[in-house]
């Protein structure tokens, strides 16, 4: 049977390259990079050299880098470092509603602690309108935090424009890179952020090594404390071998970032094409300004985890954001910030290529999906519409 | 995450369908949480004698209305009735405990049915 | 030459079963945990697997469990959770002057958020006296942290004592066990403990993994939040292959402990035999209740760093508490707890055993290391006594 | 961490020892902070004709101590006086960051030990 990865976006699979560039971190070089010894100066250089091929692949300073084991744990060092940092000069913060967990749950528990959070909205594409941002900034404002690129839905936001009106009012500036570093071009020269979240995982790296940007002379409180790991910015013995495999896959990045993109992009487009021959199949996110390998959609009257499971079946993988895919139960916050109603995001399927997709594989895949959606339609009770249902809200089953 | 039957049930499901001339019809679910459940009987002296369902919903929710049409055919309505969240679960080897509460409404769409039936007769 | 490693406390080289072990799961098993296809399933069951097997080194139940990145992220996470999520009971808490930069600098950043923190004292051994717990408690206590085993000077402490009382009290109680988890026995059902703190990297598993065990029933608040891993206690895409490194580093320790134990305990006292034949070379911490495979020590008239680059140069890998070789560039706060004097705490110097240590190695060492404390003691000024320099303190340089 | 040349001078430092007949000792230091120099210098005709040292410290202390006891040898007082911190630490092929103010203290105790001949000869 034929085996399509179609769920990059939730994590990749490791380059070759980058596991050979690990593998002597995890035996022969595995002493502790603080030491002063030859086997751990050995392993703080190759940490260093990894700090420059990161700092490169975003245009940045190698000491602008911090590592952290997760772009979760990027994102909430982020946002309460600073938030700790300028307590001082205020204490209310701005995100948008399309922000990944990470951020949205880290505002909360802010929130809990006497910050003031405004959540943005978005347009049917999912942009923040930066004249939002503009409006929302008031005197105590200290952090605009806006995501990047949404792995939900693929859009693009206009960070450049956001980034000049936060600077302009002297504001800090974060954003959640994590599912757009290493797949489009990103610069903290033209990005205007002062803080960038990204993770090795999303760009054919290891899980286990992620990177906080901080701009020179941004003042952050460590989120982990302990030893002068990170400059004194992030405590814990370093993961030597993931560090070094983030060094790689963000070199191999950089040289293959081009190719990649036309490679992914040329086939994402086949497979939107095609899905959309069929009846009440919609894409989500913008048409256009959007991750080149992401492809989402809803799928009227059929639910996102039967197609999964069908897809799987016919080795097909890929994500939802439906209620019923969701450990948490809930319809992906991201497609009702969008508008879409309750019940039809509840046919949402995310398709995300890679550099080993092959245009047999979107060959397969267009043949495969159109068939699963007939299949699931004819067991749905609504194959013929939605009978008025839509109007009530999800409250008694959990 | 799901068991073999469960998998089973779902990718072969037993009694797919309208009934365009059911005694019974029962409803359960709401779109809106992801799982809607309509299951339609044929009655025969007190006995379901068919049965048949409309999914929208997971893999569960598909799974549990297939079960819940195998079993009940051939029964008669009191113990149809007697059918349970508990009892379907445990005939697909078990559920996702996520799944229990959400997607298990295969005995109150039956139930319901049963009930549209009983009302019919008055 | 002869390569002697003997700086086991800092980090230990991987056990090549645990590289074996992780192999499939950089490549080949590369899924998000999170997915539902097959990919994604494989490795979320791989990591059911790793935390029963960590589970079972310390007796607990798996879903006690947290898996965290590194030993400092479990001690922010234990020390910052708990503090948050009983601070309308209460905000003091208490920890020992002798816990790890990661506990004591987290108890700092709290003391800025508004809670009270009391550093309990140590005897000449390193050890907190019980009754000092006893006697530090208040009404507004919401939780003692003592470290387990010192990394610094080996002592353990008497946390069974301490945990009987933190429970009689109805104080949750925490030890950081980072040092000791892997190299002596740790039972939870005896160790009177609600939160313990270890990491891989201790007992031969991977940089990258380390857990906080939880007791059943205790709440905690998150330190990364953001998505459901770790049952909502600690997001970010879970390091498959460092988790499974540590499932089976915990299978092998637990399996492996006593003879492991007894190995490094006979060598280690044969090496501390002979160290202390050398005239003002003393031991620090506790003589008997120690780390097996510990030992430590000031050396008077002559500097750390220096002697770790002579042993190095004779290719035995060491550590110390000095403030050269520190880079703080500050004496181990610990050495000055115990009532070392600044300027002999300037002497300390750090040996720890594993398993690969070999009686020749360590016949070769007791060699080495008197012939490096004389020529470093004929370049000393000092080498006659400290010619009543000791009182000064050390202000002006840094 | 330390340039080859540290590691040189560290290794094989030159010029160990007391100097029993100093015409200049200089001492610089404070054992609290781990690092003490102890300089002594023969003087004739206004030059340095030997220097010895005895120092407590890490390694880039005795290897600054080594370097400044050679260079200092065979130059006049003045030309003496002229050696920094930063010229020691370019003579050694540079120093880490965190060491050049804590354990490059060669310079002070040469300048002390300069001091101490000269106050002896008045
Ligand atoms: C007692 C103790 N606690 C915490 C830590 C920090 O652990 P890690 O370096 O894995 O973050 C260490 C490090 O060795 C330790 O010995
Ligand atoms: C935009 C975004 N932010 C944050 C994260 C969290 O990253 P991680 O899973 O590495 O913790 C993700 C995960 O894919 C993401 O897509």
């Amino acid at each position: 049977m034929n085996k399509i990865y179609l769920d990059y976006v939730a994590t990749n699979p490791l380059h070759p390259e980058v596991f050979e560039a690990m593998a002597p971190y995890f035996k022969e070089h595995f002493g502790n990079p603080l030491s002063i010894y030859e086997p751990g100066m050995h392993a703080r250089e190759a940490i260093e050299n990894a700090r420059e091929c990161v700092a490169a692949l975003i245009n940045a300073k190698p000491k602008e880098i911090i590592f952290t084991a997760s772009g979760a744990e990027a994102n909430n060092f982020a946002v309460k470092g600073i938030a700790y940092a300028n307590q001082s000069k205020g204490k209310h913060i701005i995100v948008s509603k399309i922000e990944h967990h990470s951020i949205l749950n880290t505002a909360r528990f802010l929130e809990k602690q006497g910050f003031a959070v405004t959540y943005l909205p978005v347009d049917k594409y999912g942009t923040v309108n930066p004249a939002d941002v503009e409006k929302a900034i008031i005197k105590e404002t200290i952090l605009v935090s806006v995501i990047h690129a949404s792995p939900e839905i693929g859009t693009i936001q206009h960070v450049e424009e956001i980034g000049r009106i936060a600077k302009q009012k002297g504001v800090i500036f974060h954003t959640d890179a994590v599912a757009s570093v290493g797949n489009i071009p990103v610069d903290v020269q033209s990005l205007n952020a002062d803080l960038i979240s990204f993770a090795a995982h999303q760009f054919y790296g290891p899980k286990g090594a992620a990177a906080l940007y901080v701009k020179e002379g941004t003042r952050i409180v460590p989120l982990i404390y302990g030893g002068i790991q990170e400059g004194g910015r992030r405590a814990g013995t370093e993961n030597v071998p993931a560090i070094v495999g983030m060094g790689k896959a963000a070199e191999l990045a950089k040289r293959d970032l081009r190719k990649r993109i036309e490679h992914v992009k040329a086939l994402r487009d086949k497979l939107v094409n095609n899905a959309l021959k069929t009846d009440k199949v919609l894409l989500t996110g913008h048409p256009d300004k959007r991750l080149p390998g992401h492809a989402s959609f809803v799928v009227e009257y059929i639910e996102g985890e039967a197609m999964l499971l069908l897809l799987s079946a016919k080795g097909v993988y890929a994500a939802s954001g439906s209620a019923c895919s969701s450990k948490a139960l809930k319809a992906s916050p991201v497609l009702i910030s969008i508008g879409i109603p309750a019940h039809v995001a509840q046919g949402s399927v995310v398709f995300t290529l890679g550099e080993e997709i092959t245009d047999n594989d979107i060959n397969y895949f267009n043949e495969t999906f159109p068939q699963i959606i007939s299949r699931l339609r004819e067991i749905s009770p609504y194959a013929k519409g939605w009978e008025g249902t839509e109007g009530s809200a999800c409250t008694a089953q959990k | 995450m799901y068991s073999a039957k469960v998998m089973d049930h779902f990718s072969n499901p037993r009694n797919v369908g309208e009934m365009p001339d059911a005694d019974g019809i029962g409803t359960e679910g709401n779109p809106v949480c992801g799982d809607v459940m309509k299951i339609y009987i044929k009655v025969k002296d007190n006995k379901i004698t068919d049965a048949k369902f409309q999914t929208f919903g997971c893999g569960a929710a598909i799974a549990v209305s297939s079960m819940v049409t195998e079993m009940a055919k051939g029964m008669t309505l009191d113990e149809a009735l007697k059918i349970t969240k508990a009892s379907l679960a445990e005939a697909l080897d078990g559920l996702p405990p996520q799944k229990m509460h959400c997607s298990n409404l295969g005995a109150d769409a039956l139930h319901k049915a049963i009930e549209d039936y009983r009302n019919k007769q008055k």
